[in-house]
Formats: structure tokens, sequence, C-alpha cells
């Protein structure tokens, strides 16, 4: 197998606001169908000529099998010229990079505690949809999901209509602040993981900025958990997608390649950049 | 193994490049680069090295990608049919044969690199057993042999000769080609001067360099190691050693709009950079010292990690010659090994 | 030099102790002798500090990031007559906080070009030491002994000037050597005269062999900007790698241009270049044509003006005699 | 990517005749961001405004290209029509295919493919657009006068009348300047002090005018609309509030020594001392330099005679802080000393004088009380010899390269008068040309000449001598006689060359405003906004500017003082949105914009930073929006591209290269 | 190593040229040149910048890359520029640019400062088409140019 970096053309179908800085970009090929297949947790990397191109965790789930969805914060060039895109416009993409969660293996069967902050859901939202989709290969599963306010929730029509509408399926939703018309919990995400006491046999998947994943981990440990039950994603600048271009390793290991999911005794185990 | 009286050397580079694209070192405008034979060219036997690494006839400092031309919302990739003639290099050092290798566990990992993958299998690299090695030499402390270089083919200036010896098929494809000008010779013509750059290798300041420490301790140790706090300081952030580093190998990909389309290209980047790993909301390398340990954790621990215990260095001792300021990869492991 | 060496140590132990100083940027002795590295020696451990025929880098530019925090106390900075034109530069464009550095002029005598040794066909030195006017190399091929004045850098070979800029104290400056005969501005002289299509073939020879490693600009003292416009993203000319011969000769024409005036000619730009490109030709014609269009002026070239100023025409006026 | 619309102006035949509207519409459909584009016979009538106005709300554009006449045409027109329909005004780019196409070429080809290459320009402009607005300031409804004299006080009465505060820093004693010291004005020969002195009493007793005299200006800050000044109010050592100036302690002072210096130093006067009758404020001034008091601590007769115990020696520099809208810049000049010209024998002879002082010596309040006498011996002189352009026109570097534009005049004047109050008396005069551009000028020049009899001689005055007996020996030549002549006189005038008021300098520096090598501040514009400095709410009067005769200095004094009306008539200021902006995260503080600022918008600041790698406290460039004009300067001087001009970035700019030079023939 | 993908068919030589014109005088002249039908070479395209002292080095190396054989400047007349002293900045850095180009061995003649007032659309006219002659003569600019634009 070769990795020449040319990527392929992907139409952008649908565009939905999620939030006032994040919206979720449908992707698919000139032919209609999905650009390839991927696992969930996987990247893809987009890129607008002459604009700039950037790693993004694929937000929908491999059950999918018609599109591919992209949730993408505004914070860059890049991702400022996608905000201004319209319907139809095409893209590049090239993909998928990068290593998955576990589904097939460490996860299955088991309880699932999904723990997401702001944009955090994005890669996340890829797994609790495939495991909602393969139901009855795990056990129960529970959603903290956080963000600042109301309207920066991600996904927050799907939230409620479709996953709290699932059976086995709990939901907890905080902002932190509280604002009017919000009747949920307010209060950071890590004290709310705390206050919900959880079973401590689950195995968790957490993503999100690095101070709540900081955290929320400390929360974790201290209720009993293990970090080699915790996996989560990584972040850092890429250029390449599979290991070859260099800047995106946290000690011997490359984020593109032998990430983005780590299990947090494994990233213990790396000298502490990032 | 093959002899040529050595005033005859053009005879043999007349033969070769006969059958592929050449490249010999020489001497221009006061540096020592590869330059495509031609009748003109005066082979530079008495540089020990040229001042860029040989590794650019694989991966060049600035490699097309594709072209993109935009239209409306649409986008029509253009994909650049490059053709790779096949070529030889002659004169490489044993250090630079050795960073094929390294460079090959990079861009040959799966998924491989095509670019380099093409110009890895359609290049000959003839390689020079060094009679003169350097102080800034320090190879031997990476395995290496200069006296008995690797390559397709090596070659050994001795005595008023050039020895030739094909080491592997494709050098034994090209030898086929061009034997006739060869005059026959003992295998064992050499032996002495061998055993004499072996013997000088052993006077090499920093041929047994002492990389201890970084083979036994533990990467997040050396990682919060105090000694990077002090050793950084002189290091202005330019990228002289990676460039010249024949194995360094990290690189961006840029594009370029050209007017009718937008060209995309990848060239080589340097850690040393402080844009190398900059987000558009942060930097995890903050500052100098962070860009200057990725370097030599990288050569000396990380590479090493994946790959076995090899070292990503050669012993080349171009960055202890060319570093702006004279810090380098020799002064970084002695630092440690005092610690 | 080893004298001198042993004085400033004392110098510097002096200062310490009298609290005046809490750090020193000096040189660190190297591996091979030729090798000293910039060096920041604290808590008054001096090991290796050397200053020696070797000791060319110019120390004035690491003081943008060591006077910065003004918890760190002063730091002692060791400036040759030309290293201090630079710092005086930094100073004056408010690059570095002068309160937080103590600069001491040292005398200087010229320093020596290891690469210049090399070229002489000498291999191998793995130990140098200084006598007088005379090195003694050890190399791995026997000992060899040779003139420190025949192997000076270029920039020490143009020495205009032993003033010292801008320092707190001068040391034993009085060693200081001669200024050189040699005049500056002959290779620039002996480039204008050649014709337009032979200049053009000068600067493609030089400067297809730059690979864009930025050692020029990083070392520059003119060149301290927070961010290089060709580091810039947004800057519309960024670039990590010189795609073609356009964007060689772009770089260093933008470099040219922007320490045009500002250029103190301390020669760190040739010095530095791994490709032995001629750099300081480039900024020397700057310092040329200013000295010839716009005479001395206090004030940086490009920033001040003169109604009586030249006309742009000029240069095709000078350039009549060799077409 | 902006949604934008091309329009494409037919100019009625003016465009369409040469250039292709239709394909021009039409190929600029393609370029990127553009999603409509239309053509019409007139953009600017208001049908075609319409048409605009409605594309925008049906496209939901966000710029605009109008490809027409030339921006400096309609630009505002369209602008305005932009923002009507509610997008940012600058949001708009014209492509002008009037004037630099349809109009310039003929064939429609070329034309037509130039249209289509400048609207690709302006559209690549407009996709990098960005909304700006129009900085607005409060404006402070008062004025500065700085300088007392001629200039000053009518400039003041000028804004007083109109209903706002001035106030007048005079660094003197009293106001008045250098007209109070002259005897007679030409060409009319009325009375210098008949037509100030009645000024200066108006700015006194004006109720919307204050003086600060014997004050000097100490910091100016701010700028345009809001300067704040801080003045310094000279120590007097006489309380002027209560003083009536009855002069009792002037005549009791025991020290004589002082040099009077209205009177150039030809009499004495003492150590408490009024400049002169008419003086305003009438309140004495004591130097200490002089006092008694002051030196040895004893004597205080003045305190002692004091009527109403105004005399105070306790009494401290006061400092003023008031806040202006506007400042007006009055310095005024004064005459260059005569050490570089020793071959006049200034400081040799006592009846070698200047025109200054001949000046007082014919006034009726000077010395000799109005009888022309010499200062030597104290007899009238037989003989004078006037010498013109001492230090003008001087190229040597000796005196002044500049025309000082009055001698001429007043010389005629001098000799004029001389002849006419004592017709026994020769006078000479000296000259190198008689520059009498002027009403009734060269009239009053003639009359010198042809009905008084005054012999010009043209030529240089190369020595004068003592003969020894009393006479001073002229020795010079005359050049349309082309001979030596020695002409043995009385008395020397010598008309001294004019040179900027030496506080000039410094002031300027306070104000950033600009001034040229011979201290004279630099006017906005030289034929346009000659009362304007380059500064923004610094306006230039009188002498200060440029040497001037009392008329012209009156005039400009109006204009600036309409000026200065004109701005302080606004409540708020709108400032061109088009100005610099200094990028601080990546700006270093190098402070080299701040040079070639011709406006002084420009400061520093120490500022934190932070672009997520670097977090510090940094040195910063800040313009100041409202001074600053938008002239780019400063984007060039900037090596690191920190400093960018709103309106006109690099990236546009480079947008408009690419665009014009991308390849069409695909 | 370098790949040379500068192929195009050479057609009639039409160079492009770039003038960069300052707000106030010079493109008042380019405009009065226009009202008065005074004609100038097509090959000439206007850039509008406020003052002369707004154009970067870099303004016009870009132009060159970009593929234009010749950038002219227009400004006002020293002394009469609206920001009072933009051009004479203007002058002096493009003496001085232009003397690097020179010293380069770059043709001096494709790069040019001129002073051109609102009054002088005929000076204006003259002027550009006395350039576009020149660049002309001197055909396609290549020592100074990126092949990748061509």
């Amino acid at each position: 197998m070769t990795e020449s970096l040319i990527p392929s053309v992907g139409v952008v179908t649908e565009i939905r606001i999620d939030t006032p800085d994040v919206k979720t970009f449908r992707v698919v090929g000139r032919n209609g169908k999905k650009c390839f297949n991927h696992m969930p947790g996987q990247c893809a990397m987009l890129s607008v000529p002459g604009v700039g191109e950037a790693m993004f965790s694929i937000t929908s789930s491999p059950t999918n099998t018609e599109f591919m969805e992209f949730s993408i914060k505004k914070c860059g060039c890049l991702t400022n010229w996608l905000h201004m895109i319209e319907k139809g416009q095409e893209i590049l993409i090239r993909g998928p990079y990068g290593n998955h969660f576990p589904v097939e293996r460490e996860l299955k069967n088991k309880d699932l505690l999904f723990i997401a902050g702001g944009i955090g859901l994005a890669p996340l939202r890829s797994v609790i949809n495939y495991v909602r989709d393969n139901r009855e290969d795990y056990g129960k599963i529970d959603i903290v999901y956080g963000s600042r306010s109301k309207d920066d929730l991600v996904d927050y029509q799907e939230i409620i209509n479709e996953w709290t509408a699932d059976k086995d399926v709990s939901v907890y939703l905080t902002i932190d602040r509280d604002q009017e018309g919000w009747d949920g919990h307010v209060g950071f995400v890590p004290s709310y993981v705390k206050e919900l006491d959880f079973d401590t046999d689950k195995t968790v998947l957490l993503c999100g900025p690095p101070v709540m994943i900081k955290f929320t981990l400390q929360g974790l440990i201290e209720m009993g958990f293990d970090k080699a039950q915790v996996y989560t994603t990584m972040e850092l600048k890429m250029k390449c997608g599979v290991g070859k271009c260099g800047r995106c390793n946290i000690g011997s290991k490359y984020v593109c390649k032998d990430g983005p999911v780590f299990r947090c005794d494994d990233l213990e185990e790396l000298p502490d950049e990032y | 193994m093959y002899k040529l009286p050595f005033e005859e050397i053009n005879k043999l580079f007349e033969a070769v490049s006969l059958n592929t694209a050449l490249y010999v070192p020489v001497k221009k405008n006061d540096t020592v680069v590869y330059e495509k034979y031609s009748e003109n060219t005066i082979y530079a036997y008495d540089e020990l090295n040229t001042v860029k690494s040989a590794k650019d006839f694989f991966f060049p400092q600035v490699q097309d990608i594709a072209q993109f031309k935009l239209r409306g919302k649409s986008i029509e990739i253009i994909n650049n049919e490059e053709d790779y003639e096949s070529f030889a290099v002659f004169g490489v050092r044993a250090c630079d044969a050795k960073s094929f290798e390294i460079l090959d566990k990079v861009f040959l990992a799966e998924p491989a690199d095509p670019y380099y993958k093409e110009r890895r299998e359609k290049g000959v690299i003839i390689t020079a057993a060094c009679e003169k090695p350097d102080e800034v030499c320090f190879c031997t402390a990476f395995g290496i042999k200069p006296w008995e270089p690797s390559g397709d083919v090596s070659v050994w200036i001795s005595g008023g000769y050039i020895y030739w010896q094909a080491n592997t098929q494709k050098g034994l494809e090209l030898t086929g080609k061009i034997k006739d000008i060869f005059n026959a010779c003992e295998e064992n013509e050499i032996e002495y001067f061998k055993a004499q750059i072996k013997n000088i290798c052993g006077k090499l300041p920093f041929g047994n360099l002492d990389l201890k420490y970084f083979k036994e301790t533990d990467e997040k140790d050396i990682f919060s190691s105090s000694v990077w706090d002090e050793i950084y300081k002189g290091c202005l952030g330019c990228g002289t050693c990676t460039f010249v580093c024949p194995t360094c190998q990290c690189y961006d990909i840029r594009d370029f709009d050209n007017g009718k389309t937008v060209e995309r290209f990848r060239c080589w980047d340097s850690c040393m950079y402080s844009d190398f790993t900059k987000m558009a909301h942060g930097n995890p390398r903050k500052t100098q010292k962070e860009r200057f340990r990725q370097r030599f954790m990288h050569k000396l621990k990380y590479f090493p990690m994946n790959n076995e215990g090899i070292y990503s260095c050669v012993g080349c001792g171009r960055c202890v010659r060319s570093c702006p300021q004279k810090l380098n990869i020799v002064k970084v492991a002695e630092a440690f090994s005092h610690d | 030099m080893q004298m001198i060496a042993e004085k400033i140590k004392e110098k510097i132990k002096e200062l310490t102790e009298n609290g005046k100083i809490s750090r020193v940027m000096g040189w660190k002795k190297g591996l091979y002798g030729y090798d000293s590295e910039p060096f920041v020696f604290e808590n008054g451990d001096l090991r290796d500090f050397t200053y020696d025929a070797f000791s060319g880098a110019n120390l004035c530019k690491y003081m943008i990031a060591q006077s910065k925090n003004d918890g760190d106390g002063k730091i002692l900075v060791l400036l040759k007559p030309c290293d201090t034109w630079g710092f005086e530069l930094l100073d004056k464009e408010h690059r570095i906080k002068r309160e937080n550095i103590y600069a001491l002029g040292i005398p200087c005598g010229g320093m020596v070009d290891i690469e210049k040794i090399k070229k002489s066909g000498v291999k191998g030195i793995t130990e140098i030491s200084e006598k007088e006017d005379t090195l003694i190399l050890k190399t791995m091929y026997g000992e060899k002994e040779v003139n420190k004045k025949d192997y000076l850098l270029d920039k020490c070979l143009v020495c205009s000037s032993k003033e010292y800029k801008d320092c707190d104290e001068l040391f034993m400056t009085d060693l200081c050597g001669d200024t050189a005969e040699y005049d500056r501005f002959e290779e620039v002289e002996k480039l204008e005269k050649l014709s337009s299509s032979e200049k053009f073939e000068f600067w493609r020879s030089q400067l297809e062999k730059c690979i864009r490693c930025n050692a020029c600009r990083n070392v520059c003292p003119a060149c301290s900007c927070v961010k290089c416009v060709f580091d810039n993203d947004n800057s519309g000319v960024a670039a990590k790698a010189n795609a073609n011969d356009f964007e060689e000769n772009l770089f260093h024409i933008i470099r040219a241009f922007h320490v045009c005036g500002r250029c103190v000619d301390c020669g760190e730009c040739s010095r530095v270049c791994p490709q032995n490109i001629p750099l300081h030709l480039l900024n020397r014609k700057y310092i040329k044509d200013i000295k010839e269009l716009y005479g001395d002026e206090d004030e940086a070239a490009l920033l001040t003006f003169t109604t009586e100023d030249k006309e742009p025409s000029v240069v095709y006026e000078r350039g009549k005699n060799n077409v | 990517m902006q949604r934008i619309g091309v329009f494409v102006c037919w100019c009625g035949s003016n465009i369409a005749a040469t250039v292709d509207v239709k394909k021009v519409a039409e190929e600029l459909k393609s370029e990127p961001g553009v999603v409509y584009s239309a053509d019409y016979q007139y953009m600017c009538s208001e049908n075609g405004q319409n048409l605009i106005k409605s594309a925008i709300k049906d496209y939901s554009l966000t710029g605009i290209v109008v490809c027409s006449c030339s921006p400096r045409m309609h630009e505002a027109t369209f602008r305005k029509t932009a923002s009507e329909a509610g997008i940012n005004p600058y949001m708009v780019e014209i492509a002008n295919i009037r004037e630099q196409c349809s109009w310039i070429h003929k064939d429609m080809a070329t034309a037509t493919q130039k249209a289509i290459i400048l609207g690709r320009a302006a559209v690549a402009k407009v996709n990098l657009n960005t909304p700006l607005t129009e900085g607005e300031s409060p404006v402070v409804k008062r004025a500065l006068v700085i300088g007392g004299g001629i200039a000053g006080i009518q400039t003041a009465l000028d804004i007083a009348d109109a209903g706002y505060k001035v106030d007048i820093v005079e660094k003197k004693p009293t106001i008045g300047g250098k007209m109070a010291q002259l005897d007679k004005t030409f060409p009319t020969l009325d009375c210098a002090a008949c037509i100030l002195t009645p000024k200066m009493v108006e700015a006194a007793q004006h109720e919307n005018i204050t003086l600060y005299t014997y004050s000097e200006v100490e910091e100016v800050k701010g700028y345009v609309g809001n300067f704040d000044v801080k003045i310094r109010k000279k120590a007097r050592y006489v309380n002027e509030n209560l003083c009536t100036g009855c002069g009792e302690c002037t005549s009791k002072c025991p020290s004589r020594k002082g040099l009077n210096e209205f009177n150039m130093g030809l009499d004495g006067r003492g150590a408490i001392y009024i400049p002169f009758a008419q003086a305003i404020p009438n309140v004495p001034v004591i130097d200490t330099a002089q006092c008694i008091k002051f030196k040895t601590g004893k004597c205080g007769l003045c305190q002692m005679n004091c009527p109403s115990k105004a005399v105070d020696f306790s009494q401290k520099d006061e400092f003023i802080d008031e806040k202006y809208g506007a400042i007006v810049v009055a310095t005024g000049f004064d005459i260059i000393t005569l050490e570089n010209y020793e071959e006049y024998g200034y400081s040799m002879y006592k009846d070698v004088v200047t025109s200054l002082e001949f000046e007082r010596l014919m006034n009726a309040a000077g010395p000799s009380k109005g009888h022309l006498e010499r200062p030597s011996d104290h007899k009238q002189p037989k003989t004078i010899v006037f010498v013109q352009c001492v230090g003008s026109r001087d190229t040597t570097g000796c005196g002044k390269e500049y025309c000082s534009k009055i001698c001429c005049m007043y010389t005629a004047k001098h000799a004029m008068l001389t002849r006419e109050k004592y017709p026994d008396t020769e006078v000479y005069v000296f000259y190198i040309d008689v520059r009498t551009p002027g009403k009734n000028f060269d009239e009053f020049y003639r009359r010198a000449v042809e009905q008084y009899g005054v012999h010009y001689i043209k030529g240089m005055v190369g020595k004068v001598y003592d003969d020894g007996q009393g006479h001073l020996m002229v020795r010079g030549s005359d050049l349309l006689a082309n001979e030596q002549l020695t002409i043995k006189a009385d008395m020397v005038v010598l008309a001294a060359a004019t040179k900027a008021d030496e506080s000039a300098r410094k002031l300027g520096t306070m104000l950033t405003a600009s001034m040229d090598t011979n201290d004279f501040f630099t006017e906005a514009h030289p034929k346009l906004r000659p009362v304007e400095s380059p500064t923004a709410g610094v306006f230039l009067s009188g002498f200060c500017q440029g040497p001037k005769d009392i008329p012209e200095t009156v005039a400009q004094a109006g204009a600036a003082a309409a000026k200065v009306i004109g701005l302080l008539a606004k409540n708020k200021l709108k400032s061109n949105p088009c100005v610099a902006r200094a990028d601080s995260l990546i700006c270093s503080g190098c402070s080299n914009c701040e040079k070639v600022c011709p406006f002084g918008a420009i400061t520093y600041a120490e500022t934190d930073v932070n672009d997520g790698t670097v977090r510090e406290k940094r040195r910063v460039a800040v313009v100041n929006e409202a001074v600053c004009k938008g002239c780019g300067a400063c984007t060039v001087a900037c090596p690191s591209g920190a400093m960018d001009l709103k309106g006109f970035t690099n990236k546009q700019i480079f947008a408009e290269v690419d665009a014009i030079c991308r390849q069409t023939g695909e | 190593m370098q790949t040379d993908r500068g192929v195009t068919a050479e057609k009639e030589f039409q160079p492009k040229i770039i003038a960069f014109c300052c707000n106030w005088c010079s493109y008042a002249g380019a405009d009065l040149a226009g009202s008065g039908r005074l004609s100038y070479s097509a090959d000439v395209k206007i850039i509008r910048v406020p003052c002369s002292c707004r154009i970067n080095p870099m303004f016009i190396l870009r132009a060159f890359q970009k593929g234009a054989d010749g950038v002219i400047l227009a400004g006002c007349h020293p002394g009469d520029c609206h920001y009072s002293t933009g051009n004479y900045f203007t002058r002096r850095r493009m003496t001085l640019l232009f003397s690097m180009l020179d010293y380069m061995g770059i043709e001096k003649e494709r790069t040019r400062v001129e002073w051109i007032s609102a009054a002088e659309g005929a000076k204006f006219s003259a002027t550009m088409n006395e350039f576009a002659g020149e660049i002309k003569k001197l055909g396609r600019s290549k020592r100074l140019g990126d092949l990748r634009c061509r």
C-alpha cells in the first residue's frame, strides 16, 4: 500500500449549523457514494486548495453507508473558510487515518460511559452511533455531555430526538452556567461525572478540551476507575496523516498513525508534551 | 571486483552515464554538490562529503503532489505526470549509504511513500570508501564501516586505481553493462587499504560516541532531564542541521497558486522551526528548548524505540560542521554521557 | 588569548560577587578546539568558559530572549567591537531590555575561520592551541602550525572599526588589534562593474545554492522580528523552501531590503551560511549605495529622507557605463 | 468567502461603445465569490442604484463590484447605495472601465479584455474586503493659540468671535510680539502701535479669550479634537490679580543694569519692569538674574513700595492642564544673530545696528523718543548705509538660504522715513535684488528712489571699518557701475535675516508637527492646505510657517481661525476608516513605523500578547485612528508586516496583482 | 532539481504591465488622460493605492512572480504629496530596491518610478506608452519570474 497524499474530491451536500461556531458538513464523493469506509474514531484530511489542509475526526458512524459527516469548529484559516461555504461546494478529502476505538475488541460487551465536552463530542458521536446501531454487542450506555451553554451543545437535536429516546441509553447533559430556557443540570463536566457516581466497571470514552480531560480523568481515578479503562483521543498539528512528516508525535508515538485514540495508561507512559 | 586506473575515472563515468543518468560530487561555487555528469565534470574525490546529503535524490527538497483547478464550486484534480528516470549516484559515503536504510524505515513503512519508493527503485547507489575520515565523523559509533561502505556498488580509490565491487542485483546489472572498461583484479588487493582506513577510524575522536544513556534510560526520564535546559540556549532555531542531515525527513505540505491552478507540493520542514507544530489555538512546543529536544529525542530515542534500536543518525558530521553556532548531536550525546 | 580569557573570567567573578550580574552569555569550549559555542553560564559556574580565536559568533541577538524576564537579574554579555553594533541596533529598536543586561566590551584581534583552515587541506583537527598568532593544530594525521592571520574570517578581513557602542564597561579593550586596511567595498565594486547578464549569472550561481535554512536570517541582529514575513502564512510570501529560482531571489532581495539601512555589516550572515553564499555582498551593496546616495545620516536610510534625494532613475544612469 | 455582485455600467455609450458590457458581466460571473452579475445603462442613476439595492437583498450579497467610471467620480455614490441596502459601504470596489479603458481604447476586443481584467482585480479585492466603520471622537470646544503676536491675536479674536473659547499662550510677559516693536508699516506708513494695541486690548477683554502670558507649553498629548496640554505659567513674582499696573515698583527699583529687550537693548530698565507702556497685561515682572533681592536677599524696595501688595518673591511656576480641540501655532520669528558676519562690524561698532534696532530708534516710544540719533554719541547721522540680505539668500552655510521676504520693503520704508524727517541725510541701500511683489509695493519702492532720492546700489558690502575719526567706512561693490566704492557713513543698518523663533523646534516635536530644515512648520499641502499642519488639529498662523509680512500674516491668521472654527463646529469627528492597524501578535515594537509617520499617529504601549504559544508583555505599536490619515508609509517601513492598511491591505493588493497577472488564454 | 513546466505557445508578445498609482495625483492623472481620450497601451493595468509610499517592494516582486513584465509606480511630484512626505519615502525605497535589482542583474528598465500630477494627463499617457514600448522591446521577463506562473 502507498500513500500519495493526493486527495479525492468530496462534495458538501448538507451543512447543518450546530452552534454559533460549529457546523456539521455532510460529504460524499462525486458519484454520490461514501468516499471511503472508516472505523469509529478515525480521521480524514480535509482541504481546500490554496487555503489549507487539516485533520478532522469523522463524526458520522461507519454504519452510515450513505455519507460521512464532520462537525467542525471555526478556529483557523481553513475552518473559517469552510464555515463560509454553501451546499454543493467541492472540497478535497483523503483518509481514513489513524487508529480507532476498539469497538470490536475491548469495548465489546462492556458497559460504556461516554464523557464529552464541547466539540469533543465529534469523535465520540461516531462511536455512540456505531454502538447504538450494534446495540446487542454492548452493555449499558451512559453519555455525559457538557458545553459552555445550551447553544454550544453540538448535535443537540440528534441527542434529544434519538439518543434519549433509545432504551438503555442514558444521556446526562450539563452546561457551564445557568441560562434561561434550560432546566437541565448546570456545572462543569468533571464535577457532574463525580456527582453521577457511576459504577467503576464501565469502560470510559473521554474527549474534550485538555483541561476538561485532565480533571475528568482525575475524578474518575478518585471514583475508583483505572486508567486502563479510559480511552481518549488527541489532536496535534498534522500534515501527512501517515506518520512520516514528523510533527504530531508525543514522544515516540505519532498521533496520526498510533493515535488519535489512546488508552490513558498508555498515554501516561509518554513524555508530557501535550 | 574490478579495477581501473584512477586517471581513467571519466571513462567509468562515461560508461555509466551511457546507461543511466549519473551524479557525481563536484566542487562548485565554494561548495560541494552532486552534479549531473557531463564531460567537463571533475570528480571532487578529495572532498569527504557533499555539504547537503544525498537524500535529495530520493526525497527532494520540493516534491510536487498534484494540481487543482477551481471553477465555481468545483475542483478538478490534475495529477502530476512525473517521469522518474533511472539514475546512479557516485561517490556516496558509507554514512549516507546507511542513511537511506534509515529513510527506508520511514518512507517505505506501510503505507509507503510512492515518490520516495519510485526514486529508490530507480536509483543505483555507488558508494566510495573514505580514505581520509575527518574529525567530525563519528559513523563508527553507529556501526558503519567507512572502509566497507554499503550501496549497490562500492568503490575504493587507492594506489592510483579505482576498485569496483557490485553488492546487489542492481549493482551487478550495472556492472554487467560496463564491465568491459575494467581490468581484472584480485579480491584482496585492497585489504591493506581497508585496514588503513579502519586504523584511522580508530582515531576518530568520537568514533565511540557514548550513547548508553539514551539506550538505557526511559524516554520520559530523558525527556524531563534538566540537561536540556542548558544546552539549547545557543540554538538559533534555523534549519541548517535538519537540511544538511541525511536522515532528517520531516516535511510540510503547501499550496501555491500559479494563477491557473493551485499546485500542492511538499517540501522539507524542520522541527527546529517555531511554526512546525503551531496550530490555530496553540503550540505544544513553545520554546526553542522543546524544539531542540525533539530533534535529538527523535534521533536518539524515539526512532530507535520504533525501529529495533537503530539510531536516526549516521555520524556523517554535517551538522557538526554546518551549525552556525556549533551546536550538534555529538555535544548533546556528550552532555548526557557526563550526566 | 588564553590570558585574556582568564582575565575575563576573573572580571566575571568580580562582577558576580558584587551582585552586578546573575549570569553570563559567553562561549563554551567545544569538542575540537575550534567549535566554541554560545552558552549561558549560570550560578557562577564558569566551567569550560573560553574566549579563543574561534569565538567569532556574535552574542548580541541572544539578548532578546535573555533579557526578557525582569526577575532573572542582569545577564552579562561579552561583545567584541563589531558585535556591539548589532547590540546597539537591538537596543535602539527596543528589542532588548537594556536594563537587564550588562554589556562588557572585550578585545578582539580578529577571529579565525576554521573552514578556511580546512579548505587549505588540513584534515582531522582534534585539538587546537594558540601561541600568540600561531595556531597549533593537532590532527588525526599529525601536527601542524598555521598563522592565525592567514585564516581570519572574511568579516575580520574588512574590520573597519574597533569602536565599542552601547557598552556598560570596556575591558582590556586596548588589546584590540588593528583594523584592516582592506577596502570593504572592493568586492561590491567588482560586481557592480560586471554587465547585467554577468551579474545575473553570478547571483544565480550563488543563490541557487541556497537551501533556505534561514541561518542568515536567524543570526542577523537586524532580523529580529517577532515573526518573519517568510514564516507568516498570512503574509502572502511565506515559504519553507525555495520552489524555484524566483523564490531564491525573492527571499534574499526582501531580506536585504528589510535590513537595508539597518544592517551593521557584522558579516554573520556569510559566516553562518552552510553553502558559503557571500550574502554580505548584498547587504554591503546597500551600505555602499546609502553612503553614495545619502551620505552619513543618523537615522536608518529608509526611515528618513531629504527633499533633495536622488530620483530612482539614478540607478539607470549609474549603470550606463557597463551594459 | 463573499457573495459578490458585479454591476457593469454602460455609461450610455461611453463604456458600451468600446466595451462589450454583456461579455464583461458574463465573464466575471465565474470569478470566485461572484454570485450575481448584471449590466445596466446608467448604474449611477436612481434605477441603476435600485438594481444594485435589490440584488443585494435578493442574492444576499456581501460585497459588490461596480465596473464603471473612476472611483473618484462615483465611489461615494455606490458606497451610499450599498449602505442603504444594508451592507457595509466599504464592501464596494470600483473597476474603472471608463477612464482607464473605454475612453482610451478603440478596439472593442482589447477594451473588453482589459475591462474583464480590471473587473477581476476588483472582485479579487472585494473577496478580501472587510466591513470598516468610521471612527468617531468628540471635539473639545476650545482652541489653543501658541504665540501672542499679531498672528496669534488675530486668530484668537476670530475664533473667539465665532463663540469658541480660546487660550493664548505667550512666552514673553506681554502679548504683541514683533509688531509692537515696529514704528510704521509699509507700504501705507501707518503706525504699527496704533493698529495693534486696540487688537491687544480687544484680546485681553474678550470674554472668550484667556491670556497666559509669560507662559510656555510644557507638554502636548492627545490628538485632533482631544489635545491635553500642560502650560507652564512662569513666576512673575507679581500677583496679577492684585497689581494695578501703577508702575510704582518699576520706578523704585535700584538696579538699572537690565537691557531693555523691547528696545533691543538700546537702553536700560529695572529688574522689575513692564516691557512697554501699552503692555498687556500691564503687570510687571521681575528679572531674577538682575534683581538684588534674588541675588543677595537684601533689597525688596519694590515690595515695600507696592501700594497693592502685589509683589510676591515666593511665587512659583504654576502648571495649568487644559483640554483643547485644536491648536494654532503662531510662534512667529526672530532675527538671526550676526556673529557669522564679522565683516559688517556689528559687534565692534555701536553704530552698526540691525533694522529692528533702527525701528526702535525711529520710534517715538523708543530710547531716543523718536529722534534719530546714532547709539555711539547720540548725534544725528548724516550718512546712513543700509545693507540688505544680511544672512538671507545665503548659500555659504553662514546664514539662511531663503529670502526673508520683508527686508526689501522695510528698508525702503526706513530709507524713505529718514529722508522725509531728515532731508539732509544721505541714504544708501546696498541690495542684491529688490523684491516688491505686493500690492503697492513696487510703487512704494519707486517713491523711495524717485521721490526721496535714496541711493540704491546693486551690490554687496565687503567690509565695514572704522576710519579712526568716528566714521564707518563701508566698502562695497556697485555691480551696475562695475566699480568698488567706499562710503563714509555715520551709521550702518543691517537687514538681518529672519528665522523661525527658537521655541518652534521644541514645540514641533511636542506637537509631532513636521518642520522643514529651517524650523518653519510644514503645511499639510503647500498649495491646497497652507494653514494646516500635516498633524490633524494643528494649524499654522503667520511667520512660523514661513516669512510673511503683516497683511499676509493676518490673512493666514484668519484662514487658520476659519479652519479651527470649522473643526470646533463639529460635535464629533468622523475619521477615515482606511487607516493603519498594527497586529500586536506580530509587532516587534521596533519603532520604524513611528519614524515614517507624517502625522504622529503611532505610539507604543506595553501590551499583553498571547498568540497561543507566547504570552508576554511586549512593546507594541498602537495606531491612533483619529490621527492616522491612511497613507501607508508605515506598512512598508514595517519589515514583519505587522502594520497593515485597512481598505488597502497587503493581501488585497497581492490579490489585485495576482488577478491582473493571471493567465487567461486557456 | 526543478521541473520546467513552462510550455506556452508564443503568440505576439503582449507584455503584462502593472502601474501602481497614488490616489491623489497619478490616479487622477490617469483619469484626466481618460477624459482627454489620450490613449495608452492596453497592456497597462492600474492598481490604486492611497499613496506611492503604500507600495511595498513585495508587491513589485509579486507582480514579476505572477508574470508581469514591467512595473511602474506613479505618485505625486516630490513636495506635492497629499500626505506631505509619502513620496519622499517612496523615492528612497525604490531607488534602493531598483539598485538591488540592477546589482543582481535584473533588467532595470522593467521597473520605474514617475511623478505624475493630477493635471498631467498627457504625461500619464505618454509615460505609459513609452514604458509599454520599452517593455515590449525587452520581451518577456525571464530573469525575474516564476516558471510555475507562465
